[in-house]
């Protein structure tokens, strides 16, 4: 029961980093097809998967992101 | 050259106790938004899975 | 050994003469008894100097990189037309050669500007084993003989198997003969055990996820940023190390315990296709932080995932700057 | 001949699929004004439609949408959609191009796109887009990221319904609110036009339901009795339904007359903001249908909450009150700003017979009025009511009511005429009501002045009358007696006009009405109108309304000053939506409207008809046939914050002036419904390829989840059958569709991929690989994946009617017949010439050849029969997109050379104005959040979002806007950027992908740097994703915004570089293709070079005699050189190397060994046009036996006429020597042709010759097909042979003889040969992987060069500056190596015609004190825009071909490369800021 309540007051933060022509674009399309899906992904836009600096995980983790999608 | 870098760093991040779920790599084309949803979702039930995060995190540290 | 001391000594000493060399990087006694280190040999008066024995350790590549930088940055105060060619020699065992191909694959020098004198390695003595393995006591002296290392200690003359204080790196290694080299000194070694070589690296796969992190934790709270490994690493070569940057600051300096897991993670990181196992790191560091878990784990990916053994081949590309779509497992992919 | 100085520097590009796209881009970037008109609503063709490309299953919309987002954003392209051209005059240079408009209904400049309007919408219509699959709305867009990206509205042209409806309200559109279940909206959309839903629901004449083409199919829809419906839902709602009011006018108008006309005038006078007063003379208000309709019909109750709204609007009704007597007609005109007369006709129109004064006549207008007013009136027990109009009905039926036992009609002619609505009739008849026809009263028979009957005479019907009825006549000597109690004349009515004052002026006519004007209803004199019965005389109610509410708009602009007249015609009938196919419509009976029981009513004035019930109004409802498509509900109005949406849009004419036509309108695809024993279009798990295609895509019918259409089930067994509609002289195609193997191939291998079980088998003739890379495809779909390829064409399809699986019967290779079930069947259908080719080519004045496509010119197949106008694409024959696209370059070309004098004459050049100094500014960000009408204010707080956004550093101004995009905001914006000093802008709101550039502009307008913009994109990516958790979508908005503004305050303004260009072209070889390409750069002004290997120019074209089309090529070689040579621009060396190429895009130097010495060449572009290698074969005795030849060998002997020839008599052909085999597994793709154009040649030259083909497949491809079909009828033999079993060549002596299994007769045959003919294939030239290390780039397997794309950028290499043409690109035909030269031309133009590069400004840097010069970024880098600089020991970019990829950024342990606008500090400010 306690258990319970407290997975319900945390919620994960997870920080997806993704290329602009192709996840970021599905992500678009996703909200223009009014596809529902859950609020804890936080988005940070990049040109394309290859600028992704493997640091910027390893940042996220440090800083406290529950997960860390990479998504080209 | 980007799957590499993704794949070798994941693996080292289990490797040393950073939950594999915590770091995931996918791919979603322009024209899978769906896809993207389901990305999403499942990606937030493996994260909800493994609970807060706990290792290498500043606050706890 | 002797054998080939002398034969390195008379090497070293020709390359001089013809000038063939400016310098040479090789090994010296140590002022410690039972140690070498490191030392630049200019002269052939100088080169009676060299040693090479199971107590040579740092790998002097690190000093390859270190020299010719400095004879770059040098040549950059002089006018075109009176620079000067340097040539580096280089006493280069197997895991040294690695070194330098990584050297030159990342096209820090060209090949004519090192002259590599390669040696075979049977492999070099853990100082910390060593020591653990006699108890802990001071050596006031000590020497090798045959299979045997016999030392005089504080607490009365002790003698050790060889093979028991071999460094972690040497035993399982399978690159102890030179992979690339100008000229050879001596016969090529017997082969070490690479079939073990990650055997530890599995096993320690084989733990829960806590338990790997607990070790992790542990280990990186005994440094103590003093940077000795970095120092010692051949493949350590930046300008600028990320650690060191601002603008932005990767890791913090600060007290932080993350920060220094992070330093490492992404210290370790680095070595991606370029760690040669060495072992440098590890025999420097004063904390006696258990790093080769870690990389000998970046090189068992680097084979297993890409087929690439850092350093391994000349005609090999940096792991990293490709990919193969046919090859390469997706294994890591995420399919909802 | 148009002079140069007159041309127009712009291109109209007709039809804007990939060709149209790729051309208009073309010409805009090298300085050509484009208007690109395309029919449908959005650009993008087939391709839009597609899942994925062949060969290398690229996802077509991701390589498509960045060419429409810059279509649609260029500032020289405008696109016209749903244009049609209509006539092109004039000369090359300068033609008029006359186009016609079909309206969209949505103002493209004001929608955002929201799609608020799509799910307001009721009407549901097939997607075309999605093949028919799914179900779209009216109002629509084909697909998310279209461009334009805004909506249209699909109309057939007005519904009957509305169109037949005196007042014109949108019928069908509240029959479909009905439907959907909306139906407040559906009665205020009524109300909109008629304040008598009520009413009308029950006493309506209801033209609109005879208009209603259902009632053709079987019985209209019950109109009316739906109004009611929702009339009444409101009536007895809680609340009722009150339109706004506007604001006060201040203004007083007097309306005359309590009637339907006069309080409808009131209602919509009182909405617009006047004070309407109303003057009645009776004591009840509602005119006739107070006093007139009876209460069975009409409630009063009823009535009166109807009225109650009127007055609850305002309007003040003053009862008892008669004009003339009570207060006097100019009274009134002094005391009101304007008058509406509406005061009925309640005087009956006399019999004119003898005795009607006397008792026991009382007229019908009177009786109903003193019944209705509460009086009782006896009439006894026969009672005769005379007349067959609404009015007598009301009479009989009230006689009846009132106690009457013999109640009967006298009607002079028959029921058919009668205009009394058909209900009343039927129910009047019901209630036992007799109808005496074809009878007239002559006099009334009395006794002491009382009735005691009636003497009628007999009538019959003769010719028609005015009113189309037939006139009644008088059968002479018929007369006879009723005898009745009671008569009531029922014949007509008029008005009483006796309180206008002739003082007034105002006019009447001779039949005693006000005159009036048709349109506003205003009489003659200024400030008085009229309507209703009193000026037409007796109408309808709902004529009487649609007076009352067009005299209320006349008033409105008669006192606001305003022209009355201005808009207000319009001919209802001009686009009438009746011309729909209604024969497969499946019948639906009308739901039964609920009466009381004719015995019941008979005795009471209780309400005769119930009304339906919800179930039974949406049933009826949804029988509606939607004739319109819009259904004019204006729910979308409503809806639309952005008021983009505009009904009344109409057609529209323009002309333009153009320098050149494009023609592309791309192809139509083969109605499968042709070859109906495939069964398409009745059995349903029979789908064409592109229904298909739109299954496998992830934003189709069924989200990439490949399903059966029958069940909705994975299928396992799927067939492809190809060439239906190809190669079929049975519909008149002969042709080949040139795509179809492949396509197959690729939806049968992304099937497999999607759903696993899948079992793909595709049914062939020949399978035709023969693009680049095609074979390792098919061949890929065979080994990796296992699909089944069998060489059979089905004779029949047959559904299995349980499983709806479908049996497919095939005869194999040895002639046995199998019987196949399969789950599903895709039929591979072939293009067609567009459909409306030949209407097209007329209007452009071009030629269409046999088939129906466009007719091109053999030496340039982008040009067309009309000089000045150019083909690409399809129109021009069936093709791949790398084809088209190179066309479509060709064809850019081609314009631009004609108009290259006039380049840049008509663009915009941008205007920026100058940026502001920010040196010692500091960061002083604001931040705009946007609300995106209710997008995303209805799910995100935006206003706390706003609140929250002034917490953060450096913010120092905050807005939230209703739409950020608009207009108005973005003048906003720059006010503020203005006032308040700002040095970054962040916006909340969509996603940058759409709006960035947007925004940038207005910050660019501003002063600010463009960089310094940043974009939180909580719309797509929260609002939209998250409806229905507004308080997470609200914090993770704040969150977004955060993480921009933190990442705002490291932008840093960016310049992007400048690099001067060259203007001179390198053209490395002189082959076709290389002096093609010389001669169209000369044509568009630019100076080259071609460097030669060998001694001569032609390369392998010196070989070719003719082609297989009857080109002299010969003569065509002659010409070229001759031009080449007297062409002052274009430099020649022969017998020259190129030793070494220095530089990049815009500033090479090329080092060239020619006889002469080296030599250096500077230009801005290299052309690589080295072409390809004959093969030389070392199978079949080549070299050893004099016999055997190669195909080039032949054509030799043929065309040189060579005497040894006559002695031939037996030739065999062996195809596929060294191509399509382990060594060189690609396709040479014109050996076929080759093969048969020699085959018919010798065939000509000698009928009696033995001719035998041994081939592999036949890849007569597109119109070569024709030629094929000739050498079979020319009695050439064809025989067939796989890979693993070819054909031997034997000699013995002097003889040769080729063995070959023949599968046909299963057997091997031996066949004597005076020659054997080889068709030995291309190998790459050798030299391809040196040239292409000196340029940077590369080489694909075979050693062909790699093309930037294989789809769309067929020519460009990756590194910028570089193109390629001809054979070295893979092996093709002398006129495709034309076209792709002019096409490498119109790249390289893109280059040569800019004066100065201008590089992104998002390019990555070098910081150099870190780089340790590694050199891993420039291994990493695509684009080979960062190298390290072996002198300063460092990394360098190169910002003009740097693409911003930031892969070398990652790649550098050193941190040293970095990217900007997402550089480390930026993305890392990001990832702090995620808490």
């Amino acid at each position: 029961m306690a258990e319970n309540l407290a997975s319900k007051e945390w919620e994960p933060k997870i920080v997806a980093i993704v290329c602009n022509w192709c996840t970021y674009a599905g992500a678009d399309l996703a909200g223009i097809s009014r596809i529902q899906y859950p609020t804890n992904v936080r988005i940070i836009r990049v040109p394309c998967t290859g600028r992704i600096n493997p640091f910027y995980i390893v940042k996220a983790l440090q800083d406290g992101a529950d997960g860390v999608l990479v998504s080209g | 050259m980007a799957r590499r870098k993704f794949a070798t760093l994941k693996s080292f991040l289990n490797y040393i106790g950073v939950e594999g779920d915590r770091t995931i790599f996918t791919w979603v084309s322009a024209s899978e938004g769906d896809r993207f949803a389901q990305v999403i979702k499942g990606v937030t039930a493996k994260v909800r899975a493994l609970g807060p995060a706990n290792k290498l995190v500043k606050k706890f540290g | 050994m002797e054998n080939i001391e002398t034969k390195l000594r008379e090497e070293a000493k020709r390359l001089l003469l013809e000038k063939k060399v400016d310098v040479i990087i090789g090994y010296e006694k140590g002022t410690l008894p039972l140690t070498a280190t490191p030392c630049f040999v200019t002269t052939p008066e100088e080169a009676d100097n060299l040693v090479w024995n199971h107590l040579c350790t740092q790998n002097p590549v690190k000093f390859v990189h270190d020299l010719i930088t400095q004879h770059k940055n040098a040549q950059k105060r002089v006018k075109p037309e009176d620079r000067k060619k340097k040539v580096i020699g280089v006493v280069a065992r197997g895991c040294a050669t690695r070194s330098l191909i990584i050297q030159l694959q990342e096209r820090q020098y060209e090949r004519a500007d090192v002259y590599i004198i390669g040696v075979p390695c049977e492999g070099y003595v853990d100082g910390k084993a060593l020591k653990s393995a006699i108890g802990g006591v001071d050596i006031t002296e000590g020497s090798i003989d045959g299979d045997q290392i016999k030392m005089k200690t504080s607490d009365g003359d002790k003698a050790v198997a060889l093979k028991d204080v071999l460094a972690a790196s040497c035993r399982t290694c399978r690159f102890n003969n030179p992979i690339i080299s100008d000229t050879m000194v001596g016969s090529p070694a017997a082969a070490m055990n690479p079939d073990a070589e990650y055997n530890e690296v599995k096993e320690f796969e084989g733990k829960t996820v806590e338990e790997r992190w607990a070790y992790y934790s542990k280990e990186m709270e005994k440094c103590i940023r003093c940077n000795a490994c970095r120092q010692a690493c051949p493949s350590c070569y930046c300008p600028t190390c990320f650690a060191e940057q601002s603008q932005p600051q990767w890791v913090g300096i600060g007290e932080d315990k993350t920060d220094t897991q992070v330093f490492q993670l992404m210290r370790l990181y680095h070595m991606v296709g370029r760690c040669v196992d060495c072992g440098s790191c590890v025999a420097v560091c004063p904390m006696g932080v258990d790093l080769r878990k870690f990389l000998k784990k970046i090189d068992k990916d680097g084979w297993e995932l890409f087929g690439n053994r850092a350093g391994s081949s000349m005609d090999d590309m940096p792991p990293l700057g490709k990919y193969d779509e046919h090859h390469d497992k997706e294994d890591f992919v995420f399919n909802p | 001949m148009v002079k140069d100085n007159e041309k127009v520097g712009a291109v109209m590009v007709v039809g804007s699929g990939i060709a149209g796209i790729q051309a208009s881009l073309d010409l805009a970037n090298s300085g050509m004004k484009v208007y690109v008109v395309e029919n449908e609503i959005s650009i993008g063709g087939v391709m839009a439609q597609l899942d994925k490309t062949f060969p290398t299953n690229d996802c077509s919309a991701c390589i498509l949408s960045p060419k429409l987002v810059e279509v649609g954003r260029h500032p020289n392209v405008v696109i016209k959609t749903r244009r049609t051209v209509e006539s092109v005059e004039g000369e090359p240079g300068k033609f008029k191009v006359k186009l016609t408009s079909a309206p969209r209904y949505v103002d493209l400049d004001k929608c955002t796109g929201c799609g608020d309007c799509e799910k307001v919408c009721p009407i549901s219509v097939k997607s075309t887009f999605n093949g028919n699959l799914s179900e779209r709305k009216a109002i629509y867009r084909h697909f998310p990221q279209a461009i334009p990206s805004g909506f249209a509205i699909d109309k057939l042209g007005t519904s009957p319904c509305k169109a037949q409806c005196p007042t014109h309200i949108s019928v069908q559109g509240y029959v479909a609110l009905i439907a959907e279940g909306k139906f407040k909206e559906a009665l205020k959309l009524i109300k909109q036009d008629n304040p008598f839903p009520i009413v009308c629901g029950r006493v309506c004449n209801h033209p609109c339901e005879t208009a209603c083409m259902r009632g053709k199919v079987d019985e209209a829809i019950d109109i009316m009795h739906l109004k009611r419906f929702v009339a009444d839902l409101d009536l007895n709602g809680d609340t009722r339904y009150l339109p706004e009011k506007k604001e006060s006018k201040g203004r007083k108008v007097a309306v005359v007359g309590a009637g339907p006309s006069g309080l409808t005038c009131a209602y919509y006078l009182a909405i617009e903001g006047y004070d309407v007063e109303v003057f009645e003379s009776l004591p009840v208000a509602g005119g006739w249908l107070a006093v007139g309709i009876p209460e069975y019909r009409l409630p009063k109750n009823v009535l009166n909450a109807e009225i109650q709204v009127i007055k609850d609007l305002g309007v003040k009704i003053h009862l008892n009150t008669r004009i003339g007597t009570d207060i006097s007609f100019d009274q009134l005109k002094s005391d009101y700003s304007a008058i509406f007369i509406g005061c009925g006709t309640m005087k009956s129109s006399k019999l004119n017979i003898p005795g009607e004064d006397m008792a026991g006549v009382i007229h019908g207008v009177d009786y109903l009025m003193r019944i209705n007013l509460g009086e009782k009136v006896s009439l006894g027990d026969r009672v005769a009511v005379i007349g067959g109009g609404n009015v007598a009905m009301d009479a009989v039926r009230t006689a009846v009511r009132t106690g009457s036992k013999n109640v009967f009609i006298l009607y002079r002619r028959t029921r058919a005429e009668m205009p009394a609505s058909p209900e009343e009739i039927e129910e009047a008849i019901e209630e036992g009501i007799e109808m005496k026809f074809l009878v007239a009263p002559k006099r009334v028979v009395g006794k002491d002045g009382k009735v005691t009957g009636i003497e009628c005479t007999r009538m019959e019907l003769g010719e028609p009358d005015a009113s189309g009825r037939r006139r009644p006549v008088e059968i002479k000597g018929s007369e006879f007696i009723i005898e009745c109690d009671a008569i009531v004349p029922a014949i007509g009515q008029e008005a009483d006009l006796s309180f206008i004052t002739k003082e007034s002026g105002v006019s009447i006519n001779k039949w005693n009405n006000v005159d009036f004007d048709a349109v506003t209803f205003a009489t003659n004199i200024p400030g008085i109108f009229t309507g209703g019965d009193v000026s037409t005389g007796p109408q309808t109610v709902v004529k009487a309304v649609f007076s009352g509410k067009e005299a209320a708009k006349s008033i409105d602009r008669y006192l606001r000053g305003e022209d009355m007249k201005t808009g207000r015609e319009k001919d209802w009938n001009k686009d009438l939506a009746d011309k729909a196919d209604i024969s497969s419509v499946p019948k639906v009976s009308r739901e039964k409207y609920p009466h009381m029981k004719p015995e019941e009513r008979k005795t009471s004035f209780q309400e005769v008809g119930i009304g339906f019930s919800e179930a039974q109004a949406i049933a009826e409802a949804n029988r509606c046939l939607a004739c319109g498509i819009c259904s004019e509900c204006y729910q979308c109005v409503d809806v639309c914050l952005a008021k983009a949406i505009d009904h009344d849009m109409t057609v529209e004419e323009e002309t333009i002036e153009v320098g050149a036509v494009i023609a592309s309108p791309g192809f139509e695809i083969f109605d499968a419904r042709q070859r109906g024993e495939y069964g398409y279009g009745i059995y349903k798990n029979v789908v064409t390829a592109l229904q298909f295609e739109r299954i496998l895509s992830a934003s189709g019918p069924y989200f990439g989840h490949v399903q059966r259409i029958s069940d909705g089930k994975e299928p396992k067994k799927v067939a492809f059958i190809q060439c239906v509609g190809s190669r079929d002289v049975s519909c008149d195609n002969s042709w080949c569709s040139s795509v179809c193997c492949m396509y197959a191939t690729k939806e049968a291998i992304i099937g497999k991929e999607h759903a696993k079980g899948l079992e793909p088998t595709i049914f062939y003739m020949d399978i035709r690989a023969h693009g680049k890379d095609f074979d390792r495809f098919v061949t890929r779909a065979k080994e990796e994946y296992g699909i089944r390829y069998i060489r059979s064409m089905p004779s029949t399809i047959k559904e299995l009617q349980q499983t709806n699986n479908l049996l497919i019967k095939y005869v194999n290779q040895d002639g046995s017949l199998t019987e196949e079930e399969f789950d599903m069947v895709v039929l591979s259908v072939g293009l067609m010439p567009p459909k409306d080719a030949k209407k097209l080519s007329a209007s452009l004045g071009i030629e269409l050849e046999e088939h129906g496509f466009c007719k091109t010119s053999l030496e340039n197949p982008v040009q067309t029969s009309r000089p000045g106008v150019f083909v690409c694409g399809a129109f021009g024959g069936p093709k791949d997109i790398p084809e088209t696209v190179m066309e479509a370059s060709a064809a850019a070309a081609c314009a631009e050379g004609m108009l290259s004098s006039r380049r840049g004459t008509l663009i915009t050049p941008p205007d920026v104005p100058e940026e502001k100094d920010l040196r010692g500014q500091g960061v002083r960000t604001g931040v705009f959040v946007c609300h995106c009408g209710i997008n995303i204010g209805g799910v995100v707080d935006v206003p706390a979002v706003r609140d929250y956004a002034a917490t953060l550093p450096t913010v120092v101004y905050t807005a939230d806007n209703l739409f950020t995009c608009s207009q108005d905001t973005a003048v906003k914006m720059a006010e503020v950027i203005e006032e308040k000093n700002l040095t970054r802008v962040v916006v909340a709101s969509c996603s940058p992908r759409t709006h960035e550039g947007l925004f940038q502009e207005n910050c660019e307008k501003a002063g600010l740097n463009r960089y310094l913009f940043e974009m939180a994109n909580i719309r797509d990516q929260n609002s939209w994703v998250h409806m229905h958790e507004p308080e997470k979508a609200t914090e993770k908005a704040k969150d977004l915004l955060r993480m921009a503004v933190a990442k705002a305050q490291y932008l840093k303004p960016l310049k992007p570089g400048q690099l001067a260009v060259n203007h001179q072209a390198l053209i490395i070889g002189g082959g076709l293709a290389g002096m093609t390409a010389a001669l169209s750069l000369a044509d568009q002004g630019f100076a080259s070079f071609i460097v030669e290997k060998e001694d001569r120019l032609g390369g392998n074209y010196n070989h070719l005699y003719k082609t297989l089309e009857g080109l002299d090529t010969r003569s065509h070689l002659k010409g070229l050189l001759e031009k080449i040579y007297n062409n002052p621009l274009i430099t020649v060396v022969t017998s020259s190397q190129i030793k070494k190429i220095d530089g990049f895009i815009g500033n090479y130097k090329t080092t060239v060994e020619t006889k002469e010495g080296e030599k250096i060449f500077e230009h801005g572009v290299v052309l690589v046009a080295i072409g390809a290698y004959e093969n030389q074969p070392k199978e079949y005795l080549y070299g050893q036996n004099t016999k055997v030849k190669t195909q080039r060998e032949l054509e030799v002997l043929l065309y040189e006429k060579d005497p040894k020839l006559a002695a031939v008599k037996k030739v065999v052909m062996i195809q596929c020597v060294g191509s399509r085999d382990k060594e060189r597994p690609y396709c040479s793709r014109y050996c076929c042709s080759e093969a048969i154009k020699n085959a018919l040649e010798l065939k000509a030259a000698n009928p009696s010759r033995d001719i035998t083909i041994i081939y592999r497949d036949i890849r007569t491809f597109a119109f070569k097909e024709d030629y094929y079909k000739k050498a079979r009828e020319a009695n050439i033999k064809f025989i067939s042979y796989e890979e693993n079993r070819k054909p031997e060549v034997l000699a013995s002596g002097d003889k040769v003889e080729v063995r070959v299994f023949d599968p046909i007769l299963n057997e091997s045959v031996t066949l004597p040969a005076d020659i054997v003919a080889l068709s030995v294939g291309v190998v790459p030239n050798p030299e391809n992987a040196a040239i292409g290390n000196m340029l940077k780039v590369p080489t694909n397997q075979d050693g062909f060069f790699l093309e930037a794309h294989v789809k769309l950028r067929p020519v460009d290499f990756a590194t910028d500056g570089v193109f390629m043409c001809g054979m070295s690109h893979s092996p093709k035909f002398s006129d495709e190596s034309i076209t792709q030269a002019n096409a490498a031309v119109s790249r390289a133009c893109l280059v040569l015609s800019l004066d100065f590069i201008e590089a992104e400004g998002k390019t990555a840097y070098v910081n150099k004190d870190r780089c340790s010069a590694c050199g891993l970024c420039e291994i990493n880098c695509p684009y080979s825009a960062i190298e390290v600089d072996v002198k300063e020991a460092c990394a360098a970019v190169n910002t003009v071909l740097c693409k911003g990829c930031g892969v070398c950024t990652a790649s550098c342990r050193m941190n040293a490369v970095d990217l900007n606008g997402f550089n480390n500090e930026e993305v890392l400010a990001q990832i702090y800021n995620i808490n």
